[in-house]
């Protein structure tokens, strides 16, 4: 079996900790969701290399499922659960 | 080693060098839009490789067409994603960072 | 070391990691993000453990689904709390 | 719906195109079209009332021009910002752009805001109207041109025009 995937699987883990990391610090809340991409484009690298190393297509699922769900939650945040200073940023907006 | 194992091998380099380029990015980067870029760009590109080097090691089509679509989902997320974050971000008044300011 | 030990390992760690910050932080949106990471997290986990279906939906429930409706909850909150003083 | 000669066509793109995914999804494996061929067809129809067949349509020559531009493009601005992060001295002169669009609203508009998100230096944070906000990476580099080189390729792929502002 090819030894180089569960490497890179754990190389690329290694990225999503250490960014995550960074991302959980902030400063604003906008940081924070980083998060979302960072899953929506590591945590799919890292699901696709492991289906590969251990042959199991339905992990392929499992992936497509993260790139949707992390969209969606990146979403949700964006639009529903940070509109705090939208009132008094508005004048300034142009 | 055939040529395709080679040619895999390769890809699936590049994109942990993009991944890790992102991450880097991510961490000396000022303020969250240049993050946005660093993350939009640099990791979706590391995703492509990715996808392209496993492309070559697909057991069928139907495997690889999926890959593709993984892929292209992707993009499409992450694009939409980091626009709705950056849109956010500046209506609830973030300022950017400029050249002058301290990191 | 074998590449996948290292791999459970990490895991493990930003298992316990995200866990513990989730639940002692005070600031209720910055718990929303680290149980959306958690959630992610374990649906890694999962896949690790040879149990792709249980990935998929820890992936979709866990922290899609549970993850935005918590998102929109937190949005609801702080309209209420902060609408009265504006 | 009234039957005319653009809804059987798009019904029957989009049935080919939802096969295709069908067929992805499901690794190929003959004994789930049964249930494959009624979800197909529920979503087509679901897809017809939700968004009605357009008289525009995609061009196949601009739609291939669109990728391979989007693909150099793409991979420019991965490599330019690997570049950025990784070089040992610091160097980002970011600024925000006001771009006036010149396609018509819709969907264009979205699509080239989104695509600009992922072309070298440029990020999209904010689209109101004709009036799309660029954030950048450097403030000197000639973003315009960029940009209306993306808008034209995005216009010839959905057949739209250009209107001058």
């Amino acid at each position: 079996m090819n030894t180089l995937l569960p490497i890179l699987a754990v190389f690329l883990l290694g990225n999503l900790l250490v960014a995550l990391l960074r991302v959980a610090r902030g400063p604003t809340p906008a940081d924070r969701l980083l998060a979302a991409l960072l899953f929506g484009t590591t945590g799919v690298a890292i699901l696709l290399l492991l289906a590969f190393a251990t042959a199991s297509a339905a992990l392929l699922d499992a992936a497509l499922v993260f790139a949707l769900l992390a969209a969606i939650s990146g979403a949700a945040f964006a639009q529903r659960a940070w509109r705090e200073e939208q009132a008094e940023a508005a004048h300034d907006d142009d | 080693m055939t040529t395709t194992e080679i040619a895999s091998f390769i890809l699936l380099l590049t994109g942990a060098v993009f991944f890790f380029a992102g991450t880097v990015g991510l961490l000396r980067f000022p303020d969250v839009y240049t993050r946005l870029h660093a993350l939009a760009k640099a990791d979706n590109l590391g995703l492509g490789f990715i996808m392209l080097g496993l492309l070559l090691q697909a057991p069928s089509p139907a495997t690889a067409l999926k890959l593709v679509l993984i892929w292209l989902l992707a993009l499409a997320a992450s694009a939409t994603v980091g626009f709705l974050i950056a849109r956010r971000a500046r209506q609830n008044g973030i300022v950017p960072w400029q050249s002058g300011d301290r990191r | 070391m074998t590449p996948a030990l290292a791999f459970d390992l990490l895991l493990i760690a930003a298992l316990l990691w995200s866990a513990a910050r989730a639940l002692i932080t005070a600031d209720v949106f910055r718990a929303v993000v680290l149980f959306i990471v958690f959630g992610l997290l374990m649906a890694l986990a999962w896949a690790r453990l040879g149990a792709p279906d249980i990935a998929l939906a820890e992936a979709a429930i866990g922290a899609g689904l549970t993850g935005a409706l918590l998102l929109d909850a937190v949005g609801h909150l702080r309209a209420k709390w902060r609408g009265p003083e504006r | 719906m009234k039957l005319s000669v653009a809804a059987v066509r798009a019904f029957l793109w989009r049935s080919a195109l939802l096969a295709a995914l069908w067929w992805a999804l499901t690794d190929g494996r003959a004994d789930s079209w049964g249930v494959g061929s009624v979800s197909i067809l529920a979503a087509v129809s679901l897809s017809l009332r939700l968004l009605p067949p357009v008289p525009t349509t995609v061009s196949r020559i601009g739609l291939l021009r669109f990728a391979v531009f989007f693909f150099v493009q793409s991979l420019r601005g991965g490599i330019q910002v690997a570049w950025l992060a990784l070089r040992p001295r610091f160097s980002l002169r970011p600024a925000i752009h006001e771009i006036p669009l010149r396609l018509p609203e819709g969907i264009g508009r979205v699509l080239l805001a989104n695509t600009l998100s992922l072309l070298p230096g440029t990020l999209s944070v904010g689209l109101e109207g004709r009036r799309l906000c660029l954030h950048v990476l450097d403030a000197a580099a000639p973003t315009e041109v960029e940009v209306r080189r993306a808008e034209t390729r995005v216009a010839h792929m959905l057949g739209l025009k250009l209107e001058e502002t």
